[in-house]
């Protein structure tokens, strides 16, 4: 096993020349965490349903993604719009394998509360007998189930910010510039928000607390493994926050940093005086169609088993997004007088976005609700809010992304509620082995989303501030007027989209 | 020999081909092309970005014919191509000095 | 409890103001029909299975139906159709958790023949616990899986309905219309064609009656409570009317549905004298791959387990759509002396319609034959007699979803026959707790069918027809002649498709 | 049950009259190889994974495929290359059933080593109760998904080699071909590399072996038994040559075919003089994502069960397509100046070739290094070498399938190797009843993967060039000059592609 | 009466048509075409195939106006239309003969 | 000064710009234009509905010269453009009166 391990090890440093060779310390290697000894094993549904959900996530990216950001742009830089997500998948897998999934997955030692560690890096200590937990006791899924699971919400998030700064950035300073995102945002947001010890690990513990009985001394060693066990979590976990799918990691951490990235890199040339309208809504239609379907795989496969939880997750999403289409399809019929094909996607994806982080807590009619705010609010913020402030975020990332993200986040605090309808907060400890909802508490359940979102804002908000800075000054954020004029296909990939 | 060049709607295409058919005329070129003149537009919105799009579809008809067929062919498509409504089109006459037919080397009114 | 509903009730109160208050009365509201007390638990599998066949059926829908249509109308249609499809969707699944689920299957109380009643309106008395029954005993499913499932059946129905009227409906007329239909034709005849007891609810029943042995009362107790059980079904299933996955209840009522709107709201301008091809048959045949694809979650989710009959479902569906292919392109070939690509994805979708009901009830060699007669017979229809009559369905929706619902409607009566490889019809009740098949009789078997087909024709006929002169009057259904000439994507939506 | 499957037979002979019917000798039939008596349950996990498996493999195909290839070709021919790939689908399906899969997975008597037997034409004997083995002792799935998902094969491999003579070839012929090319090419390669006696008839022979103990009788027959049930395979499963899931099948043989196919048929008109870019990448771009989402359905699914193995094969599909990605891209942008969208995605594809026969046999690192290999090489394949040798491979099915299929090929002899990382080869003697991987030995391994690649090539190509031959003779490969230049689509389908 | 031909770069229409506006012309008609000039091309690169494309997208615009007023709307378009770069485009001027105005079947000077 | 202007068939294209640059002719502009003619079309059949299409595509190429070399260019494009079949096109000549060069305000001969 050594022997072999070292081989691997070997062979995946031949492969990435030197990359990451003195950061891996051997000592750190340990037991892989999320699995128990002589623990359950997987059941093929659950590993199908995680396994099929992964590439509908991957099916969101490309083509959905790709395409609803491409339709929207001009036909010169589409092909560059679709190169950008497709090759950030491409970049993304390889370093997530490499280091991503242990700096976000494993414990991080001192660190733990924010990142990872290296024990699984090069995804050493995985093989296909290894399983990981999900958030029923005893039910676990294949680790590389999970792996490849959470592989794909790492290589759609920085794909969202490039609809920020399209029709400008440069294709060696995007590469560049997410490599380092994912690195020092990305996987330690997934680490802060989602790493925990699972539940097999606190119910072993609550119930070795309840066997302590009388004696107080064990007692107290038993609970003070309780409180070890509950503490091997990220930060915003222990703070409380709940976020299903992904609302902070994913959509007010690449809102945020499309914002910041737009407001560096500038304007587009004639931004506000020349015609810009999107090259063809048909390939934003089965973009926003693909990212519906798609987005079942992120939000029910989050829920890691094919359960009645999961299939609330599904009708959740699916309602959410509907109700959304609808808000901002009528308020801007309302508003402008027509109502459009690209106001419907745009209100869909605003749905999906706000349900993300409530899409196993909340009940149908609250994710409705969820959905009709974020498509009106975000409707307004793309429309009003935007013009009034004139930043040129091409693509709406901040508007959709990080505005219905918040108001996904909030919302979560208050739809779980188990007397609104909701799921619950989940409890593990009160009766160790059954998955019962905890008490509910307004103020408290709220102040966690909102420090969750504010620490989100403000850490992916610097953070991608500075890294934008370091892209530019290394190889430099724009291209040239010239190419821009041009527009990226030619200027950047020598290809033009269409030969018709 | 002239060249008979109109702008009309895009929908009156097969009307003025059977008409110009009708007078004996059976060649003629078309180009899609976008005009702006009196005829407004629209107003495309998109996420809160409006345009005002004042050039609108239109095709482009050229027709060479031998001199003495040009009124003809003018008020041809002047008939064919009209509903009255803003918009209708223009037409307008030029000359031509020479003319090939690229097959046989056929030339001027040989070669329409 | 009580109170956790009452404030779940209020909340889709709030979000959907008045609508429905009146309707439901909480006296109707009962213990969830579809779960037994102490009943089964949902297997992981199962649930994978119909979770993701909901995510392929919204897949044909978006983008799938959407294309297919959208690549047939001329470049000025393209985002109308677009967006009634996606609009449709949406709408359609609001209304679907709100009252449309409970219409369908619960219990309609006195009206149980026709329609369900409200017990389950907003999805009250459901929870991720809830289960319902599957075809096989002891097997069941969570109840919002089920949900999910049903609610994309009622999106894609009306959505096939557009395509008879395309290029000149008015966008709000289709919007209430669709209300209307769905309220009206659509979730009757689901409850009509698919509510029933389950097979759990027979085999007991069943069981008692063979328990009851020699002593008369209680035999003839029990038998009254196995006729009752039996009775608590919809009015075509009570006939015997066998449908596997919705040829009465979507193609046939959704195709005399469009062929009646064809009627009402007239030809387009310029149709026979003017050119009128399809603007990108790329697009249509994207939406046709996309439609073969989606459908095994239709046909072979209809199973509800994913089992060997889900695999002789899929196998069905995709022979029986390869066959029409063939038999189409073949058919076009000798008659009009060219193959067309048109002709292969109209006949596919031929196919994949006649297969519909009768994919787990046919063999693959019956399925074959379903497929050949069906891509034969809706080619003649949809040219020589189309031609004929000259009624104006822009896309075809009665010559191929009502001209292949019924070939497939009366062709399953004939293949399920276990004599030509059939499946057999389910008897659940000879042997309590084992699915067998029952005895086969070729006239009852192919009037039962034939029924179905003629109550649905005349149902959906007479009642699309007053809906729509119902729309006509209150918004009008049709543009005026010059944004009809205009193209009803700037006339109606305000957006161009593409600007190449 | 007699009756019944003559009735069957009877039904199917008189859907494809004449075709076959002296060719099946009933006194063939015999019970289903691939079930044992009394034998396992098929799981619903298991089941629901191989169905959605083969659903992904036709979305892979269309509109996968067919995009990819679409967009390469201009525009004239757009519809021709969709139209054949989608004919292709269904006459291959309907073939398929016929006697395809009989002759893949059945015995084939004498002639076993080479190809099967017709006692399951017309899925004779197969009903849903039957099952197929799985690679894991005691694992079945239901027959009719090991078929559909077999299916799925079977359509896309023919598919895949009209793009080395797009833009030229009669549609007659094409399909004349493609029916030849599957029945003597196709259906034997499949028996000669995946047709076995499966783990559980290896296991008992083994513990017969085993429990004969010290009887030299009864262990010499038992162990007579045991090589009698392990050559009861195909001949070159039998040289111990591993294909996870169709390197040399599909791959190799369908690359090899293209390229004999284009040299028969001979250059395009203005080949190398006039410009012939590609009219949509963007259609390209789909085609390629949805290959990679869809091929997640082809190599995992070719585990056939859902468990740890079928997660490492999908995370290896990711990562190998990841990395060839990268690599066609870097090595591009080095050599021509410019990172493409071309060639990314043909990198990606180029990957995913590689990795499908070690998809299951190599672990995460080995599946980096076969994309980053094949990703370079394949690039220089269909630039540099290409050019040099000026045969016109339209869309490099050989740069491609065939030199990333052989990269594969030879490299999972290598990357299966547990001390680097790899899942070892398959021993299902030494602990009966439990998977365990077998001895690696360098040479012995490397070897029988040659000879795999070689007798594929041979075979394939030797073949296909017979058919090709055969073909011109019968209809002519080729349209005319004219057609030609005018395009296929309207010379040969009557249609255009685009009306915009 | 003469027609003012104009060849410019594409993203140049907007300002030549404001230009035009600004000096009383009302009405114009675009054509999208593809120029082969001075300015150099670019190269495409597909899988190895190396293009050398030379004819770049340039709009057409064509401008019926009366005699007197030629020099002002060349000078206009000329302005507008400037860059300063290879690739600006030409301007030509040819003579019509006659003008109508299908609508109103008005002519010449009246027509435009 | 002249303008040739010609319709060809649009895979002669690459031809007749080599004719053109063989005898010095650097500049020109070229326009996607449907004909009608004597060549016949073809005829497009959709789920039974037949469509016969007598428009095909052509190219239009514009070329503007000083007088002298007009009979060269037309001989040249003439010779370069010809298959020999229906359907090959037609060469027009027309005089322009004025011609400018945008980014240089060289006008006339010095423009081309
Ligand atoms: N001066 C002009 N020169 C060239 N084309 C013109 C001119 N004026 C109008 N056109 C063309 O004629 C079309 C119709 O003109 P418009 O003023 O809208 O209506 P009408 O034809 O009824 O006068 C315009 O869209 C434009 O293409
Ligand atoms: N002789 C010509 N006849 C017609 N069009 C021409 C001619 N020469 C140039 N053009 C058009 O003018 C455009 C610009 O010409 P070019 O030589 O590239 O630069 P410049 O305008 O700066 O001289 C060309 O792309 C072409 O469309
Ligand atoms: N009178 C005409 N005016 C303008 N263009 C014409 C005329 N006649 C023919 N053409 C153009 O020339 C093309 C070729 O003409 P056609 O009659 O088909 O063949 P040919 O060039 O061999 O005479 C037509 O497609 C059309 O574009």
């Amino acid at each position: 096993m050594m022997r072999s391990s070292l081989y691997r090890w070997g062979l995946g440093a031949l492969a990435l020349a030197g990359l990451a060779a003195a950061v891996i310390d051997p000592a750190l290697a340990q037991a892989p965490a999320a699995a128990a000894p002589a623990a359950p094993k997987p059941n093929a549904g659950d590993t199908a349903f995680v396994l099929i959900s992964a590439y509908l996530v991957l099916l969101m990216t490309i083509p959905g993604l790709a395409l609803f950001y491409g339709g929207l742009v001009r036909t010169k830089n589409m092909l560059s719009v679709l190169t950008q997500v497709f090759v950030i998948v491409a970049v993304v897998s390889i370093i997530y394998v490499i280091y991503g999934y242990s700096l976000s997955f494993t414990s991080g030692g001192g660190l733990n509360a924010f990142t990872g560690g290296f024990s699984k890096a090069f995804l050493m200590n995985v093989d296909p007998t290894k399983t990981a937990a999900t958030f029923s006791n005893g039910v676990v899924i294949p680790e590389y189930a999970y792996i490849i699971f959470q592989m794909t919400f790492a290589c759609i998030t920085p794909a969202l910010i490039v609809g920020a700064f399209a029709e400008r950035v440069k294709f060696s300073a995007l590469l560049l510039f997410v490599v380092l995102w994912v690195t020092f945002i990305y996987f330690p947001m997934a680490h802060m928000v989602w790493y925990w010890a699972g539940p097999d690990a606190i119910a072993d513990a609550a119930k070795a607390v309840a066997a302590a009985g009388s004696d107080a001394a064990a007692k107290a060693a038993a609970e003070a493994k309780l409180a070890e066990v509950k503490a091997d979590a990220g930060l915003l976990f222990q703070w409380g926050a709940l976020d299903f799918a992904g609302g902070t990691v994913v959509h007010i951490s690449a809102g945020i940093a499309g914002l910041v990235g737009c407001l560096v890199i500038g304007k587009r040339i004639g931004y506000g005086k020349e015609l810009m309208p999107p090259h063809s809504l048909v390939m934003t239609l089965i973009g926003a169609a693909l990212l519906w379907v798609g987005w079942f795989g992120f939000n029910a496969g989050s829920n890691l088993e094919a359960n009645g939880t999961a299939a609330l997750a599904a009708i959740n999403t699916f309602v959410a997004t509907g109700a959304a289409t609808l808000a901002w399809l009528f308020v801007e019929w309302a508003a402008k007088g027509k109502p459009s094909l690209l106001g419907a996607a745009s209100g869909a994806v605003a749905g999906l976005v706000a349900v993300t982080p409530a899409a196993g807590f909340a009940g149908p009619m609250g994710a409705i609700i969820l959905g009709l705010v974020s498509g009106g609010v975000c409707f307004i913020f793309c429309s009003t809010v935007k013009n009034a402030f004139g930043y040129d975020d091409t693509l709406d990332v901040f508007g959709i992304h990080c505005v219905g993200g918040i108001i996904g986040a909030l919302g979560t605090g208050i739809v779980v509620n188990v007397a609104l309808g909701g799921a619950g907060i989940p409890d593990y400890e009160t009766k160790p082995g059954e998955l019962v909802a905890g008490a509910y508490e307004f103020i408290p359940a709220l102040w966690a989303q909102a420090k969750a979102v504010l620490f989100t804002l403000a850490f992916s908000g610097i953070g991608s501030f500075i890294l934008f800075k370091i892209v530019d000054v290394v190889v430099g954020l724009r291209v040239t007027a010239d190419r821009e004029r041009e527009g990226l296909d030619l200027a950047e990939h020598g290809e033009r989209a269409y030969n018709l | 020999m002239k060249i008979v060049m109109a702008i009309i709607k895009p929908f009156k295409l097969e009307e003025v081909r059977d008409a110009l058919t009708g007078i004996g005329v059976h060649g003629l070129t078309v180009t899609e092309v976008k005009g702006y003149g009196r005829q407004k537009g629209h107003t495309e919105i998109y996420r809160g970005a409006e345009y005002a799009v004042s050039f609108l579809p239109k095709l482009k008809i050229e027709v060479a014919v031998a001199g003495p067929d040009v009124d003809k062919v003018v008020a041809a498509i002047a008939g064919a191509a009209k509903t009255g409504q803003i918009g209708d089109g223009k037409i307008f006459v030029t000359s031509i000095e020479h003319a090939v037919r690229i097959r046989t080397g056929e030339t001027d009114v040989d070669a329409l």
